[in-house]
């Protein structure tokens, strides 16, 4: 572990309280799908929040972020509000997008959050070619994509990889390895070394952390993030982990051996947090008091959700493009 | 007679396919455990095993290529999109090489696929997961299309997809999975491409649908009937080729004609049929031909403008009346 | 007025918003040497370096994925596809992206960008090089969609779609790019998306074309004037949105229409326009209406085939002619 | 140079002897071209023919193979015939195609040719699911997929490049290394150490040689061919050759500097192979009497296509599809 700076515990148990949110969202998420208040599907980022977290602790608001169908975590760790992205879910006025996209379109392009996607890979060319207007519009700003271990397979994110190296793009590639794709363990649909010899083949470093280590995953990002910003062209870091539930909520992973999910959860990013901040000297009362304020903030955020009013239905036709009438053809 | 679900009668046709020709095989993301989107392969990876229920990486284009290439080396598999918003991964290879290769090699190729895409809505899966684009696939020379609305027809059409020489880009629709009806489990014929069903006989107005809407038109026919409308609902089952003839004799018989599908209605396929009619049956027509189709907008995640974008039962039958007012 | 072709109009429009706009920059294949398929980026590399006038790998996903990021981001980047028929290629970011990233974001986003994917059939380039499939994009909520014909029109209409704040797909012909015409040099101005243009007024027959037919139905036109049929002939120039009260107050003139296209017949945009124009104007129509677009197959190789599938002058007066007898 | 066996000269005189078969075959195509009998896009494969000829000699007439745009090599190499591929070029009856398909779409299934393809990379993903009906067939077959070096950065490649390891599918993949993919240098959007490294990335294994040497080009062949067939899973050659023509018939390559063709044009293959062959006793006589032979033939070709019979225009409406008439909306 590295050495740790005077103010450090209180920045990790900041990140640490980040990560408390996304977790409270993420079950409040899947409780309020359950119940029928949010439809469509809701991917959880349960198990995995040290990765969003750590990485966006470095960077700025004006810094720029693609995610995938697994983005609340990404949104929140960079800074997008969880209250509006809980009406969101819910389809509501208030909601990030107005209630139009939901779990699987979540953005906030006001802190450079720019989408999950419900396509795999797509995040990447899009992640090169807004690397390519930062550098187009001389700013310093850099661009975080992340992706999936089953998306690595996808042409256009291999499409991307060369391309951000070709350029010399301040792209960072973070491929978070969760073990799993849908029911599908990757390694069997995945040939060679993984993502991180085929960054490499492309020139671009590459490195393999633990994933659940917030302070690893920190710290690994403080060095590349600066490196990025400095020149370095892109990077890409893969970040080893587990997917603690389902797929997506209304899947109970029943294709997986339980004791498999048991270990893992001895391994999860939360307890292993809280044993460092015990150790640094936290006291277990600020921790649960922590937890239970992002339980009570969320519990805050489903009720906002549920009496925030639905759009008006002519809220449909607009927001698509300037000209041509979209309503033609419609059925009001 | 037995009750199946949609799901499950494709089901059937794939696994009686399957053991009738050795060279029928899957190939798809999760097509093993999951079983498909909507079990349409469930415990078949057992069954046939993994080399010919095949669970894939997430590789749209090569899935279509890997289909195509596998089909022009003698083989005919199923390649398993699960959207047909996903499928846009592999247009090109559908449109440039599966369309094409018969033809532009001069009938040396054959191209025996399906390019299988379940389209449509299904409750808050949002812009990228609840599209119909079959039009697009009815304007590409060398496809067929298939869009089948009920489980009988999801068993029939699929086994005729399977034997059929040509590519077809068959598409089920993702709200229908769960959809019962009747099937004749002993009947295992195909049912023939580019024949039309009739659904309700009518002699005051022709509506002519396909997929999910086929059921709200039905309902909305009954309906109808009720006021004193007689209303003709034709399922065109197959939209290239498309029946013609079926279509044409009963706007010869009623006069009126009204097109419905989910689809977004400008470009969509309504307008070929209504086009073709209004110039091969102007002077038949008692009033001008109509079209019931989406807005032109992607589709919205929120209930209520979900529902603004779909077609009611109400809405039908009001634009139906509006032919008589 | 100055005499130059479609490819240097392009040129022009190009060169005049990169000078007049430093966010705007184009990327794709071989640009910088070969200065595109028609020139249409000639020269522009040495002029804005190739930061703006950018060679990229082979990578068309990227290409158009590209772009979408870089207009997210603040720029107007032009993807050059080359030929509409590769962008198939790309076709998931465009549609799934692009078209949708301002609506399902609800607003916070917008994609000012063009997809410059060139249409037609240019002379024994096949079945994979000559496709025209602008109809698709038409049923895509979210895109423009502009055909030029003239070199004028590809000057003005550019550089609107280069101004609009939503993702276009640019169809240039590519059996124009050597066209001459006159171009008004001085005058910098945008043609507004969504109007059509009048090419020749007549009373009798309303012709709606687009794109490389626009200059063969005006030939056409001129032939059925010398005997005595009356011919009004629009050319589209923006296929969505297109200029409905245009079309509808010709047709409300002559009481007859006929849509002309180069692409497939069946799913072709042309069924739009006879659907509304029966829907809407039925009782003013003094004859069915009709349709003129190719046949269902791709387009053949050899000379013969490849004539076969084309719409010629003499077709378009036989076809004109027609209702009149 | 490996062992001369017996009877090795005479095999690489017949190998040398479908060289000059192809070339003589780009020459007609491209003079045809620009006196306009052959129209659209010919790509000349003058200097690349060491490689189809060293690959396919080790090919049984039952394996398949692939192409791409550059495809009158491959297809000759093949095995296609010659004679009815001119016919082709001219759109006439009795082209391998009838005319429908032209240069960029040269086909002969009968000697297991799929094609030519004018969308680059699309013959990769065709060739690993042709592999896999070739397993499924339980078969012994092999394909052999060609792609440029341009080519190797479409996503659909990677992908299968991924997907041939992954299910270890019998493919031979050769990259065609001209260094140039129209007016673009390779090396300039290419990203890493190329293709062989990206091949190994996926665990494929992977060997660069000299595409102008036919004799090495024949060994490697021989050598991976055998372990393809005996079920090593998928392999890859990257053949360094060199364009010496534009890109099509219709470039004259003025980008390039012409002293970098001169010295390509000492290393091109049908010198080094006349050498050798000299060396083992060939003579010069029957060396020239080759070539001329080459040139009559083609000559021959040419005139039977000026003379074959232009296809019926109904032939425009055949080999469509079984079901829905194809007429429907035609203009005849
Ligand atoms: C192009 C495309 N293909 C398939 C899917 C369906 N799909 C959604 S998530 C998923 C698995 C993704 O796995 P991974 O990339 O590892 O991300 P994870 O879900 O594990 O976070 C699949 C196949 C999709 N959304 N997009
Ligand atoms: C998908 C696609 N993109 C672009 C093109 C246009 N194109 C044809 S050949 C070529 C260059 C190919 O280079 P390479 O793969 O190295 O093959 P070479 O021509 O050198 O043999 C390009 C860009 C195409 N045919 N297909
Ligand atoms: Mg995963
Ligand atoms: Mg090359």
């Amino acid at each position: 572990m590295a050495q740790v700076q005077t103010n450090e515990p209180a920045r990790i148990f900041n990140m640490y309280k980040k990560m408390l949110l996304i977790r409270a969202f993420e079950e409040a998420a899947a409780e309020n799908f359950h119940a029928g208040n949010v439809r469509g599907s809701v991917h959880q980022y349960i198990g995995e929040e040290a990765i969003a977290v750590g990485i966006c602790e470095n960077l700025r608001n004006d810094d720029l972020l693609t995610s995938y169908h697994r983005g609340h975590g990404h949104s929140i760790a960079k800074g997008a509000d969880p209250r509006a992205m809980m009406l969101e879910l819910f389809g509501r006025v208030g909601g990030t997008s107005g209630g139009k996209g939901g779990s699987m379109h979540i953005a906030d392009f006001s802190v450079g959050m720019l989408g999950a996607n419900g396509v795999i890979a797509d995040g990447c060319t899009i992640s090169v070619g807004a690397a390519q207007a930062i550098k187009l519009l001389k700013q310093d700003k850099i661009i975080v994509n992340f992706i999936g271990d089953g998306g690595i397979n996808r042409g256009p994110f291999m499409e991307a990889l060369n391309w951000a190296k070709v350029y010399e793009l301040p792209v960072l590639f973070v491929c978070e390895n969760n073990q799993i794709a849908a029911t599908t363990t990757t390694k069997t649909v995945t040939a060679g070394d993984g993502i991180e010899a085929r960054a490499k083949s492309y020139g671009i470093p590459a490195i393999t952390i633990d994933g659940n280590d917030l302070l690893l995953v920190d710290r690994t990002a403080a060095r590349i993030v600066d490196e990025i910003r400095a020149g370095s062209g892109p990077q890409l870091i893969q970040a080893m982990t587990y997917r603690l539930k389902g797929h997506y909520a209304h899947d109970e992973a029943l294709y997986r051996n339980p004791s498999e999910v048991e270990s893992a959860l001895k391994n999860e990013p939360m307890p292993r947090t809280e044993t460092w901040l015990k150790d640094q000297g936290v006291s277990i009362e600020e921790i649960e008091k922590a937890k239970d304020e992002a339980k009570k903030l969320m519990a805050n955020y489903v009720s906002d959700a549920h009496e925030a009013p639905w759009p008006d239905i002519s809220d449909a036709f607009t927001d698509v493009q300037d000209v041509g009438s979209p309503a033609e053809g419609t059925n009001l | 007679m037995t009750k199946m679900t949609y799901a499950e009668a494709a089901r059937l046709a794939l696994k009686e396919e399957m053991e009738r020709d050795s060279t029928v095989w899957a190939l798809g993301e999760d097509l093993g455990f999951e079983g498909g989107m909507g079990g349409q392969y469930k415990d078949l990876q057992a069954e046939f095993g993994i080399d010919r229920i095949v669970d894939t990486p997430i590789s749209e284009a090569t899935i279509m290529g890997a289909a195509i290439g596998a089909a022009l080396a003698g083989t005919r598999p199923i390649a398993e999109l699960r959207f047909s918003d996903f499928a846009m991964c592999a247009v090109d290879e559908l449109v440039n090489q599966a369309a094409k290769a018969r033809y532009m090699f001069g009938g040396q190729a054959r191209v025996p696929m399906i390019a299988r895409m379940p389209i449509g809505i299904r409750g808050g899966i949002a812009a990228q997961h609840s599209q119909s684009p079959e039009a697009w696939y009815t304007h590409v020379p060398g496809l067929v299309v298939v869009t089948p609305a009920t489980p009988a027809d999801n068993r029939g059409l699929l086994k005729a997809a399977i034997r059929c020489d040509d590519p077809v880009v068959y598409m089920e629709h993702k709200g229908l999975w769960g959809t019962e009806g009747e099937v004749e489990e002993n009947d295992s014929h195909p049912i023939p491409l580019g024949i039309a069903r009739k659904v309700v006989t009518g002699n005051d107005l022709t509506i002519v649908t396909w997929s999910a809407m086929v059921d709200i038109v039905e309902k909305a026919a009954l309906s109808l009937a009720d006021e004193g409308i007689s209303v003709e609902v034709i399922d065109l089952r197959t939209l290239w080729p498309w029946d013609r003839d079926s279509v044409f004799s009963s706007v010869k018989k009623t006069g009126r004609l009204m097109v419905v599908h989910e689809a977004v209605q400008v470009g969509g396929f309504g307008a070929e049929i209504t086009s073709e009619v209004s110039e091969h049956l102007f002077s038949m027509l008692k009033a001008p031909v109509k079209r019931m189709g989406g807005a032109r907008i992607p589709i919205p995640f929120s209930i209520p403008l979900e529902a603004a974008y779909m077609i009611s039962k109400e809405q039908i039958i009001n634009k139906s009346k509006s032919f008589f007012s």
